[in-house]
């Protein structure tokens, strides 16, 4: 069945049980907070970031949506964890190149890890989205970060 | 129970030809959102483009005189379908436009009984659908107004237990829905506005929901304002209605200004039409129009009340299917007293998007999300529903393709 | 002379095998008021509806992900028939509601570079359609602000001799139509905008005439915001464009509240998603955009280029043949220099209804009155004229029968 | 010719010759006077109208339009001229039936006189509101003279 390169096991397991969710809150640290959410179907997610040395020292998040956006969330998470920025965005880039495909590329598997998983929502258009919601999230946490250093 | 004859009425509709993802059938229950069209809507579209196309009220040439007959001629076969005088009926694009229209026209005049100031009131509900919603609390903006709202029990239904201290002297406005696009209720309009009325607010209805299911009549609902949308209730996309009071559209500051709807223009002012023309700016969506004016004759030659019957004998299978089902729960109200053929659900953990995705698998069309309600989300403590909607179009088999769908659904998510 | 062959273009439009009066051919020059659909657009239509119908942007079922695609398909082709990224487009239901949208917008704020006060000025032009007038002395009324104007000179040229009185600092918005649907006369927006922006002001351009005849490309014309109707490019009746910069767009606040136009919604408050969406509230008019698409690809195949040509030829023909008709005046430049093929004339003293009627046993279909452009009409002492205006499905051969049926109308009212 | 169905020789007359046209101002009498417009072609006639004991003492108008308007008017003055409210009434009921009959009926000749001439515009509905509206401006007048009198 078409549904199965949808729900591919390894994101029904990310959606029963996400890495990275629930909220960190050390005040020691300066964490950059962003709240995304998915106006057509009311999901919704809050990101806490906290960066240094241009390197993701810790992710956290919570929120509400569909099996998709809960396990790409997840699956984030974990890929950009412990990652210099530019690395996390490297991956960022190869993974809405992968949900722009239609359906036409695979993913690649070294740098998406769990994430190529979700290749097959690719084919699915209103699923897009909910598959990016926490890496745009994750995107203008990053951003903020940055420009909260410059200022 | 009187069911309508789906199979013939189905012939009429073109799109139930298509095969779905794995070849299955459409099974259709999406018409909350928008209904499918009847050739007979699509034939008189196209006959209007081939045959009578012009700018209306325009010309004295024969298209434009053809094009202005089938205009005017879909507002007098409106008219007749909500028991109203012609004159009365504005097109709009959209019942949101028509919305639109009555908040933004409030708010273009400051004196008279439309004009609202701060300490007065406009009353909403808690089921409002944002195009209810967001338009009144703009105008309470504008204004200084205050915006408040009748809440929902449980069971979905209006809480009438502080009305009297909702409607007051000081609501100058009421605008509810007659059935909820999300749980179905339908409410008792008539009292309210009697009450609305006896404090001389004025009735704005919501009829997106129940023009289209059961018959209206202007008159006996005793409210002065209705919005509905052409495309649920089979007529093309880009057409909506404002039926308002001859004596209130009168009083009223136009919404959009351009051609058409001026008595005379200098560059440094203008006056207005008399209605409905001063509400209808530039050239009207005229094909739209008139396949409106073919859907609502569709509509009547099968007749109203036995529409009515018919989604009333679905909506009470499918309650029936959907509460025997474990893991399920359905918001609003559980019979079918003072309901219509929309049914909302919750599964388990199992999000409405990804119950909406399993059931698409079978051509069962479902929305799912917050079906632009989301105050009323927040109430019941979802971040979305799973929603099932009935039209002529559907039948028993439908309601058990659902019932069934949602068992696959429980199974391919290992919720059993 | 590059004439198009409108035979062939002819047999995708099926209104001229319809008879008119006494068994006349059709001889449709009213294209300035709307022009016919090609099969092509209409078969679009009908597609979307018999195929892939339902709410676009709501849902996961099949067909509201191909609506989706299809209307947001459609609003690729018209970004590229405008040189526009399609995030710039927003679909209205047309011109009227495009120009509308913009001047209550900018009321709906009271801050930043739309907010308008006394002291601010507007500017519009004597040669203005209602739909490009009135919306901007509403805004003036609501915000204290003051409406200037261009003459217009006797040529039917704008008057730009005061243009360093007209544009000053105190400018905020300058609104000009591209090419006047009176006179035919087309501005020089360019450097109109060019001189506006130098002042800060807004430029909001009128395409309605122009986008249908000629090349646009947003970037080289420097506007602002543009606005066209589809129904008067082979589009179905209810669908418009409203273009605008990206930053500008941005910035604005919305015109129509409802769904689907929002990021987020409570009981007091929502806030709106970013453009076109914030600017498309309620179900749109799906099917009518997707039928918008299909006509400026169809113009596309023809070529904006040859269009410009074709009714260049028809317009130099149509001069010669009007200016050689005693008693004729022709209002508007008298060669095809900055001109489009939109010609108004006086006949002596027959009022131009009569002359319209005539013209009409003959088949021949132009249109009589003000043309939404009283002020214009006062300009010139006349309290209408006869508008010929055409398009693709125009030959010389229809050029001739107006230049016949004038010198029949003259013989009928006894005028030798 | 179908045309000549609208253009009866009678309403060419009329057009070229209008009858009580030109305003009379005389300020010893209360004369009502209304304007009206024909939105949609710029059609325009401004009507005075004086009357006493109940009939029409003197009617006058000015104004520009089609032929069909403009003898319309000048038909319609002939024919209140001189009468009664009440026998002045009855004509215009009776002209406004034949107006809205589309080509069904000729006319009551005896009552509308030189107006049956107008029975063809009746087939065409774009000219009816041309025919009318010096008629409408005249019932206008006519009403707000009475509620004149009454205050
Ligand atoms: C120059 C111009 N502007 C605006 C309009 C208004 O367009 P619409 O009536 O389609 O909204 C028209 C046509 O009617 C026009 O010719
Ligand atoms: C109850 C209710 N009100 C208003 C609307 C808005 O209608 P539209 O989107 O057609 O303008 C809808 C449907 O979307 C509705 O269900």
């Amino acid at each position: 069945m078409e549904l199965d390169s949808l729900y591919q096991e390894v994101i029904l397991d990310h959606y029963k049980r996400p890495h990275h969710k629930g909220l960190m809150a050390d005040a020691s640290k300066q964490v950059v907070q962003v709240h995304h959410v998915n106006p057509s179907c009311g999901d919704e997610v809050t990101l806490n970031l906290v960066v240094s040395d241009d390197r993701v020292e810790e992710i956290s998040w919570d929120g509400v949506g569909c099996s998709i956006s809960q396990a790409s969330t997840s699956i984030m998470s974990d890929l950009v964890q412990g990652r210099t920025l530019t690395q996390a965005f490297e991956v960022l880039d190869s993974f809405s190149e992968l949900m722009a495909s239609k359906g036409t590329v695979v993913g690649d598997e070294g740098l998406l890890e769990d994430a190529v998983a979700l290749a097959g929502v690719s084919k699915f258009p209103a699923r897009v989205k909910c598959a990016l919601l926490g890496w745009m999230a994750f995107k203008d946490a990053a951003l903020q970060g940055k420009e909260g250093e410059k200022s | 129970m009187t069911l309508l004859d789906v199979q013939s009425i189905k012939a009429d509709f073109p799109i139930f030809n298509k095969k779905m993802r794995n070849d299955a059938r459409l099974v259709y229950l999406d018409s909350g959102a928008t209904s499918h069209k009847p050739l007979q809507v699509l034939n008189a579209e196209r006959e209007f483009y081939t045959l009578h196309n012009a700018a209306v009220h325009r010309g004295s040439h024969l298209l434009a005189e053809e094009a202005s007959a089938a205009y005017e001629g879909a507002r007098e076969k409106v008219a007749h379908f909500l028991g109203a005088a012609a004159d009365d009926v504005v097109f709009t694009k959209s019942a949101t436009e028509s919305l639109n229209l009555l908040a933004y026209s409030f708010s273009n005049t400051n004196r008279g009984q439309f004009a609202l100031a701060a300490g007065d009131e406009i009353l909403v509900s808690e089921m409002e659908h944002h195009a209810n919603l967001i338009p009144w609390q703009q105008l309470a903006k504008r204004t200084g107004a205050k915006l408040r709202w009748f809440g929902t029990t449980t069971e979905g239904r209006l809480d009438l237990s502080n009305i009297d201290e909702l409607i007051t002297e000081r609501t100058k406005i009421v605008a509810i829905t007659h059935q909820s696009n999300v749980l179905g209720t339908v409410n008792p309009v008539t009292d309210i506005a009697r009450k609305a009325h006896a404090c001389g607010a004025i009735v704005v209805l919501d009829a997106c929901q129940s023009a289209p299911h059961f018959e209206i009549d202007v008159n006996s609902l005793g409210v002065d304002f209705l919005a509905f949308s052409g495309h649920k209730a089979l007529a093309p996309t880009g057409v909506g209605v404002l039926w308002g009071r001859a004596e209130l559209l009168a009083e009223m500051e136009p919404f959009l200004f351009g051609g058409s709807m001026i008595e005379s223009v200098t560059m440094e002012a203008a006056t207005w039409a008399p209605a409905p023309r001063k509400f209808e700016a530039g050239v009207p969506n005229m094909a739209q129009a008139v396949g409106l004016g073919a859907a609502v004759e569709y509509l009547t030659s099968i007749g109203m009340e036995k529409i009515h019957a018919h989604e009333k004998a679905l909506t009470e299978h499918a309650l029936q299917g959907l509460q025997n089902i474990s893991g399920l729960t359905l918001i609003g109200p559980q019979s079918t007293i003072d309901r219509g053929g929309v049914l909302s659900f919750s599964l388990e953990e199992i999000h409405p998007h990804d119950v909406g995705q399993v059931l698409d698998q079978y051509g069962i069309a479902v929305r799912t999300g917050h079906h632009c309600a989301w105050p009323l989300m927040r109430k019941f403590g979802v971040s979305g529903t799973t929603r099932a909607s009935f039209y002529i179009y559907n039948d028993l088999a439908d309601v058990d393709a659902l019932i069934d769908g949602i068992a696959a659904t429980k199974k391919y998510f290992k919720v059993l």
